[in-house]
C-alpha cells in the first residue's frame, strides 16, 4: 500500500478493482478479472490498442499487409524477453497464435483466431501470419488477450504463474485481497514510474471510496458507486476521470418470443424508454447515451439517439399496431448493482405504455447464463456486455441468446471485415444501423469507466478500451 | 465493627434491649400481613413464635431481616442493639452490615434458599469471607467443615462439596443452620429449623442452637408448629394468628394457662392423645372441649428417658447413630418384615383383601452417583438404600421414620416410579417398577398419588393453584369437565382448609404451610388407592396438621386408601399409622405394628429415636421442674 | 375449620405494563401503515418519476423522494406490509418447527434428542444464505423464498434456546409431580415446560424477527429476496448507502421505520415476557 | 472416559457424515454449471463438454460423491478447478481469519451484554434500566452493515483514527492487525451485544426472585453482589445456549462485516465459490461450518453440565 499522499518520490501505487481473478489463466477461465490484471502489466500482445481505440505497436515495431489483405508480416521488438529470462522471437508467436487454436485454449474466444491460416516465422525477429480470409478485426484482436505471447516454456501452471514479457510480474498473490505486481528490471520498454503496483479488490464499492480517503489505495478504477462521486468532485486532493469504456448497458429482448419476435413492440420498447433518464437515475448521470450497441472508441461508431427518440405516444401507438396493448412481460434482471438500479427505471418507464414488466432477479452469473444466455429462456433481460467489438458477436448469430435474425446483416458483415480500414468502418455502420432500425436490442448506454484517485497519480488510463488496465504508464507526480 | 457478643456491647449498657420492634406492620399493596407486631428482646433470651400457617411469621422474621419479597413493605421500628439506626427504611448498604453478622437467619425453605449451583462448603464459607470473620478462604473452608460437623452432617468434608441437590432435606436444613451459626450472631431468627429433622438429629440441632445461644448471649427468634420444641427451648411465646399477636407470656403460661381461644385450639390440635367426642383430632375450630395439659399433675407420666433439661439433651442422643449391628428386621431376611395382619391393626372398614400386598419391595438397592466435582474428579458413590424389603396391605397405614437422610425419600421416589433403583424389585398394586418403561407405569400411576417433601419446588411456578390441584384429573383416562373439576378443587381446597380464592393465586404467594397443602390437595384430589406422603404435615401448624390428619384418617376408611406415611415427628406416625419402619443409613432396622415399636423398641436406634422424641407435656413438666428445682 | 385471614383480595386485572403498551402501539403503527398501504398511498410506490429524484420533504413528497423519484413515504407504508409478512412468517417457520423440536429433544433424550440435535447443529452449520441462494436459483428469488430461508435459517437457535429451557425445567420436582399423575408428556410440555421457557421464547422470537426484517434486506440486496421495484424497508436502506454522504434522509427514513417496528415487537415480548412472569408482578 | 469419547467420536462422525451427503445433493440441486460459469458468455457445446470432463463434473453423481467425501478424512478437500490449487490451505486460512474475527466480536459483545444486562435487569424498573433496555432493542434494529459503514465514516475517514478496511495477519504485524480489526468487531459487536443484552436481561430477571439470592443477602451480601456471585451462573445457562448459536452464526453471518471491511474470512469466500459454483469449495466450506458448529455445541454440552450439576448425567 502507499502512506500518506502528497509524499515525494513514492515507489509504490495501490489501486482499488471490484472483481478478484479466481485465477490466472484466461485461456481456460472466462471474466474479465484475469486480463484486467494482467493484459499490458504481465502479458504483451504484438499490438496494443491505445486509449482512443486505435491499433499500436507492441512487441511488433511494425507490420506490414499483403495486397490481397490475408497476410501480415511483423517485425518484432528485439531485446524483449520473458520473465523467466527467454528471449521472445518469432518462435513464440507462433507458438501463442497456434495455441489458441489448440484445445489448450478452452476459452470461447479462441474463435477470433479461426480465421488464421497458418503462421510461418521468417526469422528470430520476423513472422508472418497468413489469414483464411482478409479481416480487419483481426488485428484488432491481436491487442486483447487472445494475442498475448506466452513462451513455450511458461504455460505449465498458468492458472497460477504467470510468465510474460510485460513490464510487471506478479510478486505475491494474497487471495482474497491483493495482487501485487513487482516492475521488471529488464523489461524492454520505459520502466513504469513505480516499483510495485498492487491491485487490491473489493466486493463493495462503498469500500473502495473509503480506502480511497483513508489513504489505503491511491487509485479507485472502474468505480462501481457513481453516487459517491460527489464528494470527490471538488476536492483538490482527488482527481475524478470519466472514461468511456467498451461496455454497453443492453436491454435484451428476446427476438425469437412472443411478444418480441414483433418488431413493433420491440420498437415501441426502444421509444418507450428515456435512455437520458435512466443514465441519470440508475447511474447517476455517468455513462454515454449512444442509441447503437458501438462504444465510441471504435472506428465505427455514430450516434444513433436519433432513430428512437423517446416518445411513449408513438411507442403506444406501435404496441396497439401490433395488438399488444396491456403487454405483461417478465424481467429477467441479473443480480448485479447496474442491472438492478436500470431494471427499476426501466420497469417504470414500461408501465407509462402499458408493459408491465416483473422483475424476476436470476443470480449472476450462474443462473442467468444458464437461463437466459443458454437456454433462451427469458423475455426481456438487461446485461452489460464488457467485450471490445462484440457487435457482430451479439448479432451475427441466430443462435445467441438475443436471437436476432441476422440474414439482413451476415453478408454485409463478412463484407465490412473483408474490405479495408475505410470500407470496414462504412460497412460496419450500415449493419450495425440496420441492427438498430430492426430494434434487435435497446443500448441504453455505454458504460462508464469512472477513476478517483489521489490528484498525485499520473498515467492512468482513463478509457478502458480492452479488459486490460494498463499499469505501464503509472506514477506520481 | 460493633459485633455482639458475650463481651460488652460497644453502644449502651446490658440493659438496653437487643431488640426491639415496635408497631411493626407489613402489607403488600392491597392487604396487611402483619399488623402492629411489638417485641422486646432482651441478650440471651429465646423467644418462640407460633401460630397459624400463613398468619405472618415467615414474613415478620423476613421484615426483621429486610428482605422482604417485592411488593410487600414494612412499616414502623425495628432497633438492634449497637446500632443507631431504625431498620426499617435503612439503606442497605447498612443492613449489610448487619445481615449475616449480627443477625442471621435460617429460611424455611431449604431446597429453593440453597444456590442450586454451588457446593455447600463454599456457600457456607462465603458468609464469613463476607465479614472477614474467617483469615483466609481456605480457613473459611475449614470452619465451614467444622460448622457442618456440628449440625450432624454426615462425613462433613465430603458433604462440603456437594450441590445441594445431592444432599436429602434435612440435611439441607442443616446447612442453613451452620450458615446461620457461623458468625456467631447477636441475633438469631430461626423459620421452623427442624420440620425435616428427624427427632434424633432435631435434638441434636436444638441442643446445638441452645449451646451457642447460651454461650454467645445470643437472642433467639423461633418459629415452629412444634409447641413441644417451644416449650423445650423457649423462655416466651408469642402466639400469632391472622397477622396479629394474639397472645404473649412465658412458655409455661402460656402453655398451661392459654388466654385467647385461638392459643387454646392450638394447644388442643397438637396433641395426638386428645380426641374430640368423634374420635378426631381436635383443631382450632373444634378445640371448646379441650383442656390443656397441667404440668404438675402430668410430671409422673412422663417417661424418665424423655425428660430433656436445656443444655443436657446432647448427651442423652449418641452423636452418631449406631451401625446397624444385626437388626431385629434387616435386609438379610426380608420374609422377616412383617406383615401385619389387617386383623391387628385395621381401621374401622375391615373387608379388606388380606391376601396380596398392595406394595411388595424386596431387596430393593438405590446407590446415587454423586457427579464428579471436577471435570476429571472421580465420582463418589452414595448407598442410599442398602437392599431394604418390606410389604404393605391394602388399606394399611405404613409409617415410614427414620434418621434424615436415611433413604426414606429414595424409596417414595421409587415407589411412586419416579426413579428407578439399582437392583431389587418393586411391585405396587401389581405393577412391577423396577425397570418399567414410562408407559409401562400408567396403571401405577392412575393408583398412586405422592405428597413431595418440598412444597415450593414441587409447585410449578406459572400456574394457578386451581391448575396445579386440577392437574391429576388431566391424566389420561380421567374424564372431567372444568366446571367439575372447578367443584373438586373447591372441595379440596376446603379440605386442606385453604381459602376458596386461593384459586386463582400463584404458588410464590403463600406460605410455606399453605404450599404444602396445596401439594396434598393435588395428592388427594382424584382419591388414589395409594397415597405415598413426604413429610406431608412438617410444614404445617398443629390445627391444619390435625386438619389433613383427620382428612387423610377419613379417606383411609372411607377408600380404602392405603398409606405410605414418611414422617420424622414420632407422635404423628403413631397417631396416624398402624406399621412403622424404622430406617438408618439405607437399611431398615426394625418394624412391626405401631405399638410394639412405641412401646418395646429392639433396636439400639429406634430406642434412640424414642427416646429422644419430645412432647410437650414432657417438656412443660421437665420446664416447671426446673423452674422450681 | 381454622380462621383464615380475613380478605384475600380477589386478583384484579392491574393496569399492563408500560413496556407491554408502547410495544403494542408501535407494532400497531406497522400494521396500520401496512393495512392503509392496501386502500391508499400517496403515489404509486413503484413509480419512478426521473424528474423528481432525490428531492427533500416537502408537502408533495412528506419523506422526499429517493433516486427514481419515487415517493419515499408511498414506499414505507409499502414496505410495511412486506416486513410484516418476512417477520412474522420466518418468525413463525422457526418458531413452529424450532421449539416443539427443542422441546421433544429435551424431554425425551436418547435418540430423539440426538437426531434432532444433531441435525439442528447441520441446520446451524448450513448458512442460510445457502439456503436463500438455492431457493432463489430454484424458484425464483422472491419474498416467499426469502422469507422460507430466513426461517428455516431460524429454526436451530429455537430449538437450541427450548432445549437448554426444557432440560433445566424438566429438572424441577414440580416436573416429577406432573409424572407422578401420570400426565402424558404432551401436557406436561403444554403445561410445565412451555410456561416456563416462554419468557426465552419470546425474547428469541423479537430478536429473530429482527434479524429477519435485516436479512430480508440483505438478500433483497444479493438479488435474492423481494424483487425490485416492490419496495421492502430493508432495500430502502441498502439502496440508500451510497447516499449517506449526500442525502442521508433516505437511510435515515427506512432505518427508522426498521427501528420502530423492531422496537416494537421487541418491546411486546419484554412486556409479556414480564407479564407473563407471575413473580415479578404479584401474579395478577 | 474412554468409551463417553469413543461414542461422542462416533456420534460426530454420524452427523458430519449426513451433513457430507446433504451438502453435496444440496450443492448439485443449485442449478449452474461450473464449466458453463468457467467458459462464459459464447462457450460452444464442444468447449463446455471438455471443460466439464476436466472437472469431473460429468461423472456419475455418486463417483463424485465418494472422490470428494473419501478425502475429507485425511483434511483433503480436492482441488477447486475454479482456483486450480488445494482447496484445504485455502479455506483454513479463511477460517483463520473468521474465528479471530467471530470470536473476538462475541467476547467484547458478551462483555458488552453481561454487565449492561445485568443492569437492565436489576433496574428494571428505574430509567437506568429501561435506558439500556431501550439502547439494546435499538441496537437490535441496526443493520450490522450500517453500524460497520458508520464506525468507517467516522473513525476511519472522517477521524482517521483506523484504516478504513483491509485485513492483515496478526503474526504478520501485531499492531496492524488491532488497528484493522478494531472497527469490524466492533460492528460485529455492537449488534451481537445488543442481541446478547436482552437474553441476560431476561435470564437475570428469571433468577432475581430466586430464593437463594435472598439467602445470599441474608448472609450479608448486597443486591448487585449477590447477583453476580450467586445469580449469574444460573442464568448463565441461556445465555451460554443463544451465544453458541449465534457464534456459528455469525462465521457466514459476518459475510456483510466481511465486506464493508474487505475481510477475507470464509463468509465472502462462500458467496465467491457459490457464485462461481465452486462446487468442491463450497462444500468444504460448509463442512469446515458443520465440524466447527459441532464442536462449540460439544463443548456447550461440556459446559452446561458444569455449570448446571443438575441437568442430565453423563447421557
Ligand atoms: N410474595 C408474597 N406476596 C403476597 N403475599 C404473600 C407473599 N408471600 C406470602 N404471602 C402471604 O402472606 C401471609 C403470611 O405468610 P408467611 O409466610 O409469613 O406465613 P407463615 O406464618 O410463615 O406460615 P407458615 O407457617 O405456613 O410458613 C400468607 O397469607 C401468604 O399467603
Ligand atoms: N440426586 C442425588 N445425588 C446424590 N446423592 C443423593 C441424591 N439424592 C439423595 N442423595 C443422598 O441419598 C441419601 C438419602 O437421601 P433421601 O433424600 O432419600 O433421605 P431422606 O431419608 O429423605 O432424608 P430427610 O429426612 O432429610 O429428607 C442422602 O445421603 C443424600 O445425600
Ligand atoms: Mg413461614
Ligand atoms: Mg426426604
Amino acid at each position: 500500500g502507499s502512506t500518506a499522499s502528497g509524499e515525494a518520490a513514492k515507489d509504490s501505487v495501490t489501486v482499488a478493482l471490484t472483481g478478484e481473478p479466481v485465477n490466472l489463466d484466461f485461456t481456460t477461465t472466462a471474466g474479465a478479472a484475469i486480463p484486467q490484471a494482467l493484459m499490458s502489466n504481465v502479458y504483451e500482445g504484438l499490438v496494443e490498442i491505445d486509449q482512443e481505440g486505435n491499433i499500436q505497436p507492441l512487441l511488433a515495431e511494425s507490420w506490414e499487409l499483403s495486397e490481397d489483405r490475408k497476410t501480415y508480416t511483423f517485425k518484432l521488438r528485439e531485446g524483449a524477453t520473458f520473465s523467466n529470462g527467454e528471449p521472445f522471437t518469432a518462435e513464440d508467436v507462433k507458438f501463442s497464435i497456434e495455441r489458441v487454436q489448440s484445445d489448450e485454449w478452452v476459452s470461447s474466444l479462441k474463435s477470433k483466431m479461426d480465421v488464421v491460416d497458418s503462421v510461418n516465422v521468417l526469422s528470430d525477429t520476423e513472422v508472418e501470419v497468413v489469414l483464411k480470409q482478409p479481416s480487419n478485426a483481426w488485428l484488432f484482436d491481436m491487442g486483447t488477450l487472445v494475442g498475448a505471447m506466452f513462451d513455450p516454456s511458461g504455460v505449465e501452471d498458468l492458472a497460477n504463474t504467470a510468465i510474460g514479457t510485460g513490464p510487471y510480474t506478479i510478486e505475491a498473490w494474497n487471495r482474497g485481497q491483493s495482487i501485487e505486481l513487482a516492475a521488471r528490471d529488464d523489461y524492454w520498454g520505459e520502466a513504469p514510474g513505480v516499483e510495485t503496483a498492487t491491485l487490491r479488490y473489493f466486493a463493495d464499492a462503498v469500500a473502495t471510496t473509503n480506502a480511497l480517503q483513508s489513504g489505503d489505495v491511491d487509485v479507485v478504477y472502474n468505480m462501481q458507486a457513481p453516487e459517491l462521486l460527489s464528494s470527490f468532485e471538488g476536492d483538490d486532493k482527488y482527481q475524478v476521470l470519466e472514461g468511456t469504456s467498451n461496455g454497453e448497458i443492453v436491454l435484451s429482448m428476446n427476438n425469437q418470443e412472443a411478444p418480441f419476435d414483433d418488431v413493433r413492440v420491440r420498437q415501441a420498447v426502444m421509444h418507450a424508454i428515456d435512455r437520458q433518464a435512466v443514465v441519470d437515475t440508475a447511474w447517476n448521470g455517468y455513462g454515454t447515451v449512444v442509441g447503437g450497441p458501438v462504444p465510441p472508441t471504435d472506428p465505427y461508431y455514430e450516434d444513433l439517439n436519433d432513430v428512437y427518440p423517446y416518445d411513449p405516444a408513438k411507442a403506444r401507438e406501435l404496441l396497439k399496431e401490433a395488438g399488444a396493448e396491456n403487454l405483461d412481460i417478465t424481467f429477467t434482471v441479473p443480480t448485479r448493482p447496474y442491472a438492478t438500479a436500470v431494471s427499476e427505471i426501466v420497469v417504470s418507464q414500461l408501465a407509462e405504455v402499458g408493459i408491465n414488466a416483473k422483475i424476476e432477479s436470476a443470480e449472476f452469473p450462474a443462473v442467468w447464463l444458464d437461463q437466459v444466455f443458454t437456454k433462451h429462456d427469458y423475455q426481456m433481460s438487461v446485461v452489460l456486455a464488457v467485450e471490445s467489438r462484440d457487435v457482430l458477436a451479439m448479432f451475427n448469430n441466430p443462435d445467441y441468446y438475443l436471437g436476432y435474425d441476422n440474414s439482413k446483416i451476415k453478408d454485409a458483415a463478412a463484407e465490412a471485415d473483408a474490405a479495408d480500414e475505410a470500407g470496414y468502418a462504412e460497412g460496419m455502420k450500415d449493419v450495425v444501423r440496420t441492427i438498430v432500425d430492426d430494434a434487435a436490442a435497446n443500448t441504453l448506454f455505454i458504460f462508464p469507466n469512472i477513476v478517483v484517485a489521489d490528484a498525485n497519480v499520473t498515467g492512468i488510463p482513463a478509457n478502458s478500451v480492452t479488459e486490460a488496465l494498463d499499469l505501464t504508464n503509472i506514477g506520481w507526480k | 465493627m460493633a459485633r455482639l457478643s458475650d463481651t460488652a456491647p460497644v453502644h449502651g449498657g446490658p440493659d438496653e434491649p437487643l431488640l426491639r420492634v415496635e408497631s411493626l406492620t407489613v402489607s403488600t399493596q392491597d392487604r396487611p400481613l402483619v399488623s402492629d407486631f411489638n417485641l422486646t428482646m432482651s441478650r440471651g433470651e429465646r423467644i418462640g413464635l407460633i401460630g397459624e400457617s400463613g398468619s405472618g411469621k415467615s414474613m415478620t422474621t423476613t421484615a426483621l431481616m429486610g428482605l422482604l419479597p417485592e411488593g410487600v413493605t414494612a412499616t414502623g421500628s425495628i432497633k438492634l442493639a449497637g446500632h443507631d439506626l431504625d431498620l426499617v427504611g435503612a439503606p442497605d448498604q447498612q443492613l449489610r452490615r448487619i445481615r449475616g453478622n449480627d443477625m442471621t437467619m435460617v429460611f424455611q425453605e431449604p431446597l429453593t434458599a440453597l444456590n442450586p449451583l454451588m457446593k455447600v462448603g463454599p456457600q457456607v464459607a462465603e458468609i464469613m469471607l463476607k465479614h472477614r470473620t474467617a483469615s483466609s478462604r481456605a480457613a473459611a473452608s475449614a470452619k465451614a467443615v467444622e460448622l457442618l460437623a456440628g449440625v450432624k452432617l454426615p462425613d462433613p468434608a465430603e458433604a462440603a462439596k456437594a450441590y445441594p441437590h445431592q444432599l436429602s432435606g434435612g440435611q439441607r436444613q442443616r446447612v442453613m443452620l451452620a450458615m446461620a451459626l457461623a458468625n456467631d450472631p447477636a441475633l438469631l431468627l430461626c423459620d421452623e429449623p427442624t420440620t425435616a429433622l428427624d427427632v434424633t438429629v432435631q435434638r441434636q440441632v436444638l441442643d446445638l442452637i441452645l449451646e451457642s445461644v447460651q454461650q454467645r448471649g445470643t437472642g433467639l427468634l423461633f418459629i415452629t408448629h412444634d409447641l413441644s420444641v417451644v416449650a423445650n427451648i423457649c423462655d416466651r411465646v408469642l402466639v400469632m394468628n391472622n397477622g396479629q399477636v394474639v397472645e404473649e407470656g412465658t412458655t409455661v403460661d402460656v402453655f398451661s394457662r392459654p388466654q385467647h381461644p385461638y392459643t387454646r385450639g392450638l394447644l388442643a390440635a397438637s396433641d395426638l392423645d386428645a380426641t374430640d367426642a368423634d374420635g378426631r383430632l381436635f383443631t382450632v375450630a373444634s378445640a371448646g372441649g379441650y383442656t390443656p395439659p397441667a404440668p404438675d399433675h402430668l410430671v409422673d407420666e412422663v417417661p424418665a428417658a424423655a425428660v430433656h433439661t436445656p443444655g443436657t439433651g446432647a448427651k442423652t442422643t449418641e452423636t452418631e447413630a449406631p451401625a446397624p449391628t444385626t437388626p431385629a428386621t434387616g435386609p438379610a431376611e426380608p420374609a422377616g418384615a412383617v406383615v401385619v395382619g389387617p386383623e391387628t391393626t385395621a381401621p374401622a372398614t375391615t373387608t379388606l383383601d388380606a391376601g396380596a400386598p398392595v406394595i411388595s419391595v424386596k431387596d430393593l438397592v438405590r446407590t446415587y452417583q454423586r457427579q464428579r466435582t471436577s471435570l476429571f474428579g472421580k465420582r463418589t458413590e452414595v448407598p442410599a438404600l442398602r437392599g431394604i424389603s418390606f410389604d404393605v396391605a391394602a388399606g394399611q397405614r405404613f409409617g415410614v421414620v427414620g434418621e434424615s437422610g436415611s433413604g426414606k425419600s429414595t424409596l417414595l421416589r421409587i415407589l411412586a416410579g419416579l426413579d428407578q433403583p439399582t437392583s431389587g424389585s418393586v411391585r405396587v398394586a401389581g405393577n412391577e417398577v423396577a425397570g418399567a418403561k414410562e408407559h409401562e407405569l400408567a396403571e401405577l400411576r392412575r393408583q398412586l398419588q405422592i405428597v413431595f417433601q418440598d412444597p415450593m419446588g414441587s409447585l410449578n411456578p406459572r400456574m394457578r393453584v386451581q391448575d396445579i390441584i386440577a392437574e391429576p384429573l388431566l391424566a389420561p383416562g380421567q374424564k372431567v369437565d372444568s366446571a367439575r373439576q372447578r367443584k373438586l378443587v373447591a372441595e379440596m381446597l376446603a379440605a386442606v382448609g385453604l381459602p376458596a380464592d386461593s384459586a386463582d393465586r400463584f404458588p410464590h404467594q403463600f406460605s410455606g404451610g399453605q404450599r404444602q397443602r396445596i401439594s396434598i390437595a393435588r395428592a388427594l384430589i382424584c382419591q388414589p388407592r395409594v397415597l405415598v406422603a413426604d413429610e406431608p404435615v412438617s410444614a404445617l401448624d398443629v390445627s391444619v396438621r390435625a386438619q389433613v390428619l383427620n382428612l387423610l384418617s377419613d379417606l383411609v376408611d372411607e377408600y380404602q386408601l392405603t398409606l405410605v406415611f414418611v414422617s420424622h415427628d414420632l407422635g404423628v406416625v403413631r397417631y396416624i399409622c398402624d406399621n412403622v419402619v424404622v430406617m438408618n443409613r439405607g437399611q431398615i432396622v426394625e418394624s412391626g405394628s405401631t405399638e410394639q415399636i412405641y412401646e418395646a423398641p429392639r433396636h439400639d436406634y429406634t430406642r434412640t429415636l424414642v427416646n429422644s422424641s419430645m412432647s410437650l407435656r414432657a417438656e412443660l413438666a421437665a420446664r416447671e421442674a426446673a423452674l422450681s428445682g | 375449620m381454622t380462621t383464615q385471614p380475613a380478605a384475600v383480595v380477589r386478583s384484579t386485572r392491574r393496569r399492563p405494563p408500560a413496556t407491554l403498551l408502547v410495544g403494542a402501539a408501535l407494532v400497531l403503527l406497522v400494521v396500520l401503515a401496512a393495512l392503509v398501504s392496501f386502500i391508499w398511498t400517496p403515489y404509486n410506490p413503484e413509480q419512478a418519476f426521473p424528474a423528481d429524484r432525490l428531492q427533500g420533504s416537502s408537502a408533495a413528497h412528506l419523506m422526499g423522494t429517493d433516486r427514481y423519484g419515487r415517493d419515499v413515504f408511498s414506499g414505507i407504508l409499502y414496505g410495511a406490509r412486506i416486513t410484516l409478512l418476512v417477520g412474522l412468517v420466518a418468525v413463525g417457520i422457526a418458531l413452529l418447527v424450532g421449539t416443539p423440536l427443542g422441546i421433544l429433544a429435551g424431554m425425551r433424550g436418547g435418540a430423539v434428542e440426538e437426531v434432532s440435535m444433531r441435525a439442528a447443529d447441520i441446520l446451524l452449520a448450513f448458512p442460510a444464505l445457502l439456503v436463500a441462494i438455492m431457493f432463489g436459483a430454484v424458484f425464483g428469488a422472491s419474498t416467499t423464498t426469502a422469507m422460507l430461508a430466513i426461517g428455516i435459517g431460524s429454526i436451530p437457535g429455537f430449538a437450541r434456546v427450548a432445549r437448554s429451557g426444557t432440560l433445566q425445567v424438566m429438572s424441577t420436582e414440580y416436573v416429577l409431580a406432573a409424572k407422578a399423575s401420570s400426565q402424558s408428556a404432551f401436557r406436561i410440555a403444554r403445561r410445565h415446560v412451555l410456561p416456563n421457557i416462554a419468557g426465552m421464547v419470546v425474547v428469541q422470537c423479537s430478536v429473530s424477527f429482527a434479524i429477519a426484517v435485516l436479512a430480508e434486506a440483505a438478500l433483497s440486496f444479493l438479488g435474492l429476496g423481494t424483487p425490485p421495484p416492490v419496495p421492502s424497508w430493508g432495500r430502502m436502506l441498502q439502496e440508500s448507502q451510497q447516499f449517506l454522504g449526500t442525502y442521508p434522509m433516505l437511510a435515515v427514513w427506512p432505518g427508522l421505520a426498521i427501528a420502530v417496528a423492531v422496537l416494537g415487537f421487541n418491546l411486546l415480548g419484554d412486556g409479556l415476557r414480564d407479564k407473563f412472569d407471575p413473580k415479578l408482578n404479584g401474579g395478577r | 472416559m474412554a468409551i463417553r469419547l469413543l461414542v461422542n467420536l462416533a456420534r460426530f462422525a454420524v452427523t458430519y457424515v449426513a451433513a457430507t451427503v446433504l451438502v453435496f445433493l444440496f450443492m448439485r440441486a443449485i442449478p449452474g454449471d461450473p464449466a458453463q460459469i468457467a467458459l462464459g458468455v459464447n462457450a460452444t457445446p464442444e468447449l463446455l463438454a471438455q471443460t466439464r470432463a476436466e472437472f469431473g463434473t460429468d461423472r456419475p453423481l455418486i463417483v463424485q460423491y465418494f472422490d470428494w467425501a473419501l478425502g475429507l478424512p485425511m483434511g483433503d478437500f480436492g482441488t477447486s478447478y475454479v482456483t486450480r490449487q488445494d482447496i484445504s490451505p485455502l479455506v483454513l486460512d479463511r477460517v483463520q481469519v473468521s474465528l479471530i474475527l467471530v470470536v473476538l466480536a462475541m467476547i467484547v459483545a458478551l462483555l458488552i451484554a453481561v454487565p449492561f444486562g445485568t443492569l437492565a435487569a436489576v433496574k428494571h424498573r428505574s430509567p437506568g434500566g429501561i435506558l439500556v433496555s431501550g439502547a439494546s432493542q435499538l441496537g437490535v434494529a441496526v443493520p450490522n452493515f450500517l453500524a460497520g459503514i458508520l464506525l468507517v465514516v467516522v473513525f476511519a475517514v472522517g477521524l482517521g483514527w483506523f484504516p478504513a478496511n483491509g485485513w492483515t495477519a496478526p503474526a504478520e504485524d501485531f499492531g496492524d492487525f488491532l488497528s484493522r480489526v478494531a472497527l469490524p468487531v466492533l460492528a460485529l459487536a455492537s449488534v451481537q451485544g445488543a442481541i446478547l443484552t436482552r437474553y441476560v436481561r431476561s435470564a437475570v430477571m428469571e433468577v432475581m426472585s430466586e430464593d437463594y439470592l435472598r439467602t445470599a443477602r441474608a448472609k450479608g451480601l448486597g443486591k448487585m453482589e449477590a447477583l453476580l456471585k450467586h445469580g449469574l451462573r444460573n442464568a448463565s445457562i441461556p445465555v451460554l445456549t443463544v451465544t453458541s448459536v449465534q457464534l456459528a452464526a455469525l462465521i457466514i453471518g459476518a459475510v456483510v462485516i466481511e465486506r464493508v471491511f474487505v475481510i477475507p474470512g470464509l463468509g465472502s469466500m462462500l458467496l465467491d465459490a457459490v457464485g462461481n459454483r465452486d462446487l468442491l469449495t463450497v462444500q468444504s466450506v460448509v463442512m469446515v461450518l458443520v465440524a466447527i458448529t459441532l464442536i462449540i455445541n460439544l463443548v456447550v454440552d461440556v459446559l452446561y453440565t458444569v455449570l448446571d450439576p443438575r441437568i442430565r448425567k453423563a447421557s
